[in-house]
C-alpha cells in the first residue's frame, strides 16, 4: 500500500514537473517550430493529466482539439508565415 | 493534503509562465501560444480542485462540462487570431507587434 | 418570457443572414426593428411585474441558470438595442459589398451576446457571454482592413483574452471556495477567506483591463480609431460599458460582504482621475480627429470609474450618475465616430487641421458633433450635464475636493478639444482636396444619436423611476 | 528594468493565489451532489453530458455560437478560392488517410453513441469529424466544403439552427427556455447532440482549411 501511494505521488510529480518544462519551452526556446512541437507535446501530456483527474470526457476532448487541431491549425499558420518571409525576402533580392 | 493540490498548484505556475512570456514576448504566435498555456492553467486549476476529498467515483462534472466549454472557447480564439496574424503578416512583412502609437 | 427573444431573436436573425446573404440588409434591420419592439414590451411588463428571474431549463440556481431583469438591465438593453438599430441603418450605407457579406451575421451575434450579458446572473455564463463579444467585436475591428486596424484587432484580441482568462481564474475560485456560480447564492455564502480575496483581485484585473480603465487603457485608441466607424461606435459606447456592468452587479451584491470597497473606492477614484486628466490632455494635442475622440473616450472612462467610487462610498445619488454618464457618453461618443466616420469618407482623411470648410459643406455632420460635444463637455441642458451634476453632488457631499476638482478640470479640457475640431470646420484649406458624396441617412443618424444625448437631459426623473425598478443597488443603500 | 518588474509582479500573483489555493478547507464545495440528485430527471447517465446538454444547455448554445462567430471572423479575414489547390504530396500520409479515416469516422459515431452514458459526446465526436476531414484534405481527396453553397451553410449553422428550434419548442410547452420534458429528455439531447456533431465536425474543419489555404487577394 505504502509503495502505491510513493508511486502515485512520484507519477504526480513528474507529470507535473514535465508539464512545466514543457510550457517554458514552448514559451522561451529559440526556434519557432520547437515551440510549436512542444506545445503539441504539452498538449498531448495535459489530456494524460485530465486522465490522472479522472476527468475523461475532458481527456478526449483535449486530445484532439487542444493537441491536434490547435497543432494543426499552428504549423499550417507556421507554413504560411515561412511563405510570406520567403517571398518578401525574393522581391528584396531583385 | 492531497497530492491533487499539485495539480492546482501547477495551474497557477503555467498561468504565471504564460503571462511573463505574454509580457516578454515580441512575436504573436509565442504570444498566443501563451495566452493557450495560461488558458490551461486555469483550466487544470478548475478540475483539479474538484476532486478534493471525493472518493473516486464521484467526481463534480461540472467543472469538466465548463473546462469543455472553456476548450471550445479557447479553440475559437486561437483560429481567429491565427487568421489575423497571416493578414498582418502579409500587410506588414512581420508578425510582431510594431509600435504604431510611437509614430 | 419576452426577455429571452432578445437572445434568441439576434441568433436567428444572425443565422439567417448567413444562411441567405442575398437579403442581410433587410434581415439585419428587421431584427433590430423586432427586437427594439420586445425591448418596449419588457419594460411595459417590467413597470407591471417588477424584476423577476427566469430559470433556463427549469433548473434553479446552483444547478442551472438564471436570467435576471431589473431596471438596470432594462437601460442597458434598451440602450444596446437603440444603439443597434441606428448603428444599423448608418451600417446599411457605410459598408461596401464585399465586406458587408459577413458583416451582418457577426453583428447580430454580438449584439445577442450583449443581450444575453445585460440578463444574465451568473458568473461562467458571464465569461461566455464576454468571448462571444470579444471575438465578434475583434472580427468587426479588422473588417477595416487597414494595417493600424488589423493590429489594433490583434492588441484588442490579446487584451481582452487575456483578461477573459483573470476573469475565469477568479471564478474557478469562486466556484471552488463556496460551490457556485450564481450571482445570489455566491453573495449569501461568501466569507472573508483569502480565496474569496484572490477572486475579487483577479476577477477586477480582469474586468478593468476590458473596460480600459487608465493604466490599461494602452489597447483602446488604436482599436477604437482604426475600426470602422459604426464599430467604433458601439466599441465605445457599449463594449467598454458591458465589463463594467459585470463589475457594477458583483459590486452591489458579491463583493460587498468581504468590506473590500474601502481599498476600491480609493483605487478607483485615483486610476479615474488619472484616466480624466490623462485621456483628455492626449486628446487635446491629437492630430488626427477619431484618434482625438478615442481619447476622450478613455477620459469618460475615468469619469464612470469616479461615479463607481463614489457610489461605492455609499452616496446612493452617485448610481443614477455612473448610469447616466454610461447612457449620454454612449449616445454622444457614438454620434461623434459617426461624424468622424462621415469626414472619413468624405475627405478621405481625418486630420483635423485639414478639415476643409465642413460646417458648410456637411451642416448636419456639424451640428450633430457640436450637439454631442455639448453633451461630452456636460453644458447644461444635455445628458451628460446632469450626469456630471450629479457626479459633482456626490462629490460635494463626500467633500472629495480632489475629485471635484477633477471633474471641473476634465470638463474645460474636452471644452478645448472639442472646440478645437470645430475651429478648424470653418477654415479653408490651402489645398483643394477632392470629396465624395455622403447619403442623407449617414448625416441623419449622427444628428438623431446627438439630439438624443441631449434630450437625455430632459427626461431624467422618467428615467430613473426605470431604472429605480427591482432596485438594483439596495445593498449598498442598506450600508450605513 | 521592465523584466525584473515583470518577473516580481508574476511572482506575487503566483505566491498570491497559491496561498489563497493552499487555505482552501479540505471538503470540496462542488455541485457534484445536486447533479447526482437530479441526474435521473436529465435523461442521459453520463453528468458531464447531463451538464452540458441539460442544465447548463444555455452555455452550450452561447458556445457554439462563440465557435461560429470565430469561423464567420476567419472568412471576413481570408479569402480563400473556390478549390484549394494546396495539398500535401506524401505518399505515407495518403496510404494512414486510407486507413484511418473510416477508423475515425467510425470512432466519432461511437463517441456519439456512447456520450449519453460514459465519457464522449457531441465535442468529442464533432473534433474526431474535423481531424478525419483534416486527414482526408491533406491526402488530397477532392471534396469541397466551401461556405460558397447554400448546403454548407446549412451544415455549419445546423447546431444553432436546432438548438434555437428547441429553445422555441420549449417556450411554446413549458414558457421556460430550454426545459426538457423529462421523458422524451433523451430524444432531445440525442437531438442536440448529433446536430452539434455534424457543425462542430466542419467548423473546425473549415477553420482549419481557411488558414491553411489563404490566398492573397485578388484585386
Amino acid at each position: 500500500m505504502e509503495t502505491l501511494i510513493i508511486a502515485e505521488l512520484l507519477f504526480d510529480l513528474l507529470l507535473s514537473g514535465s508539464l512545466l518544462f514543457l510550457a517554458y519551452k514552448t514559451l522561451t526556446c529559440k526556434e519557432l517550430f520547437q515551440a510549436i512541437v512542444f506545445f503539441i507535446v504539452f498538449g498531448l501530456l495535459l489530456s494524460v493529466t485530465w486522465g490522472r483527474l479522472g476527468a475523461y470526457d475532458v481527456a478526449m476532448a483535449e486530445v484532439v482539439i487542444g493537441a491536434g487541431l490547435t497543432g494543426a491549425l499552428l504549423l499550417s499558420t507556421f507554413m504560411q508565415l515561412n511563405k510570406i518571409n520567403n517571398k518578401l525576402d525574393e522581391e528584396k533580392k531583385q | 493534503m492531497s497530492t491533487l493540490f499539485v495539480y492546482a498548484i501547477v495551474g497557477i505556475g503555467l498561468f504565471s509562465i504564460g503571462l511573463y512570456a505574454l509580457i516578454m514576448q515580441k512575436h504573436l504566435l509565442r504570444k498566443l501560444l501563451a495566452i493557450n498555456i495560461m488558458g490551461s492553467g486555469v483550466f487544470l486549476l478548475f478540475v483539479s480542485l474538484s476532486m478534493r476529498s471525493v472518493t473516486g467515483v464521484l467526481t463534480d462534472p461540472v467543472p469538466s462540462a465548463m473546462v469543455i466549454t472553456g476548450i471550445v472557447v479557447a479553440i475559437s480564439a486561437t483560429a481567429l487570431a491565427l487568421g489575423l496574424m497571416i493578414k498582418i503578416a502579409r500587410k506588414s512583412a512581420k508578425a510582431e507587434l510594431c509600435n504604431l502609437d510611437q509614430e | 418570457m419576452i426577455e429571452v427573444f432578445l437572445i434568441l431573436l439576434p441568433f436567428f436573425g444572425g443565422i439567417l443572414s448567413f444562411i441567405i446573404p442575398k437579403f442581410n440588409k433587410v434581415i439585419g434591420l428587421g431584427t433590430f426593428v423586432l427586437t427594439l419592439f420586445f425591448v418596449f414590451g419588457l419594460g411595459l411588463q417590467l413597470l407591471d411585474k417588477g424584476s423577476y428571474y427566469h430559470f433556463i431549463g427549469g433548473w434553479d440556481a446552483p444547478l442551472g441558470i438564471n436570467l435576471y431583469v431589473d431596471g438596470l438591465s432594462l437601460v442597458m438593453l434598451g440602450l444596446t438595442s437603440v444603439m443597434g438599430l441606428s448603428l444599423s441603418i448608418y451600417a446599411k450605407k457605410y459598408f461596401i459589398c464585399k465586406q458587408s457579406l459577413w458583416f451582418w451575421t457577426i453583428w447580430l451575434f454580438m449584439i445577442a451576446g450583449l443581450n444575453a450579458l445585460f440578463l444574465s446572473q451568473d458568473i461562467f455564463n458571464f465569461y461566455v457571454t464576454l468571448e462571444l463579444i470579444g471575438l465578434s467585436s475583434v472580427a468587426l475591428t479588422a473588417l477595416s482592413d487597414t494595417k493600424e486596424a488589423l493590429t489594433g484587432a490583434m492588441r484588442y484580441l490579446l487584451i481582452t483574452l487575456l483578461g477573459s482568462l483573470f476573469y475565469l481564474l477568479g471564478v474557478a475560485l469562486l466556484y471552488h471556495g463556496f460551490g457556485s456560480v450564481d450571482i445570489v447564492i455566491l453573495s449569501k455564502k461568501i466569507e472573508s477567506i483569502p480565496v474569496a480575496w484572490a477572486a475579487l483581485g483577479l476577477m477586477s484585473i480582469g474586468l478593468l483591463l476590458k473596460s480600459a480603465l487608465f493604466p490599461f487603457h494602452f489597447w483602446l485608441p488604436l482599436a477604437h480609431s482604426s475600426a470602422p466607424a459604426p464599430i467604433s461606435a458601439i466599441l465605445s459606447a457599449v463594449i467598454i460599458k458591458a465589463s463594467l456592468y459585470i463589475q457594477l452587479r458583483l459590486w452591489s451584491s458579491l463583493f460587498i460582504p468581504l468590506g473590500a470597497d474601502l481599498y476600491f473606492e480609493v483605487l478607483f477614484a485615483f486610476f479615474g482621475s488619472l484616466a480624466v486628466i490623462w485621456g483628455s490632455i492626449k486628446a487635446l494635442v491629437q492630430t488626427r480627429l477619431k484618434m482625438l475622440i478615442a481619447y476622450s473616450t478613455v477620459a469618460q472612462v475615468g469619469y464612470l470609474f469616479i461615479a463607481f467610487s463614489l457610489a461605492l462610498g455609499g452616496i446612493s445619488i452617485a448610481w443614477s450618475a455612473l448610469v447616466y454618464l454610461i447612457l449620454s457618453h454612449a449616445l454622444a461618443k457614438s454620434a461623434m465616430f459617426l461624424v468622424a466616420g462621415n469626414l472619413l469618407h468624405f475627405h478621405g482623411h481625418d486630420r483635423i487641421i485639414d478639415l476643409d470648410r465642413i460646417a458648410q459643406r456637411l451642416p448636419l455632420s456639424t451640428t450633430a458633433f457640436a450637439l454631442a460635444g455639448v453633451s461630452i463637455i456636460g453644458l447644461p441642458l444635455s445628458g451628460g450635464f446632469i450626469g456630471k451634476w450629479f457626479l459633482l453632488e456626490a462629490s460635494i457631499t463626500k467633500s472629495n475636493w480632489v475629485i471635484t476638482c477633477t471633474i471641473l478640470l476634465g470638463g474645460l479640457l474636452a471644452t478645448g478639444y472639442v472646440f478645437k475640431v470645430l475651429g478648424f470646420t470653418f477654415t479653408k484649406t490651402a489645398f483643394s482636396q477632392e470629396t465624395k458624396n455622403i447619403s442623407l441617412s449617414m448625416e441623419l443618424i449622427p444628428l438623431s444619436l446627438a439630439i438624443m444625448a441631449i434630450a437625455l437631459g430632459f427626461f431624467a426623473t422618467p428615467l430613473f423611476s426605470l431604472m429605480e425598478i427591482g432596485n438594483p443597488f439596495f445593498i449598498i443603500r442598506v450600508q450605513p | 528594468m521592465t523584466r525584473f518588474f515583470v518577473v516580481i509582479v508574476v511572482s506575487l500573483l503566483f505566491i498570491g493565489v497559491s496561498y489563497a489555493i493552499l487555505s482552501l478547507p479540505q471538503q470540496a464545495q462542488g455541485l457534484s451532489q445536486a447533479v447526482y440528485t437530479e441526474m435521473g430527471k436529465s435523461g442521459v447517465s453520463n453528468p458531464v453530458t447531463a451538464v452540458l446538454m441539460n442544465f447548463r444547455a444555455y452555455d452550450t448554445l452561447l458556445e457554439m455560437a462563440v465557435l461560429f462567430v470565430a469561423l464567420i471572423g476567419v472568412y471576413s479575414l481570408s479569402y480563400i478560392k473556390k478549390e484549394a489547390n494546396l495539398r500535401l504530396q506524401s505518399s505515407v500520409l495518403q496510404r494512414l488517410g486510407g486507413i484511418l479515416v473510416p477508423f475515425l469516422l467510425l470512432l466519432s459515431v461511437y463517441l456519439l453513441w456512447v456520450g449519453a452514458h460514459a465519457s464522449g459526446g457531441a465535442f468529442q465526436a464533432g473534433s474526431m469529424v474535423s481531424a478525419s476531414a483534416i486527414l482526408m484534405f491533406l491526402s488530397g481527396w477532392k471534396f469541397s466544403l466551401f461556405p460558397q453553397h447554400t448546403f454548407v451553410r446549412l451544415l455549419l449553422s445546423l447546431s444553432l439552427i436546432v438548438f434555437l428550434f428547441i429553445a422555441i419548442l420549449t417556450l411554446y410547452m413549458s414558457k421556460e427556455l430550454l426545459l426538457l420534458p423529462v421523458k422524451e429528455a433523451s430524444y432531445f439531447i440525442f437531438i442536440l447532440e448529433a446536430a452539434a456533431t455534424v457543425s462542430i465536425g466542419i467548423t473546425l474543419f473549415n477553420l482549419f482549411v481557411a488558414i491553411f489555404s489563404q490566398q492573397k487577394e485578388k484585386k
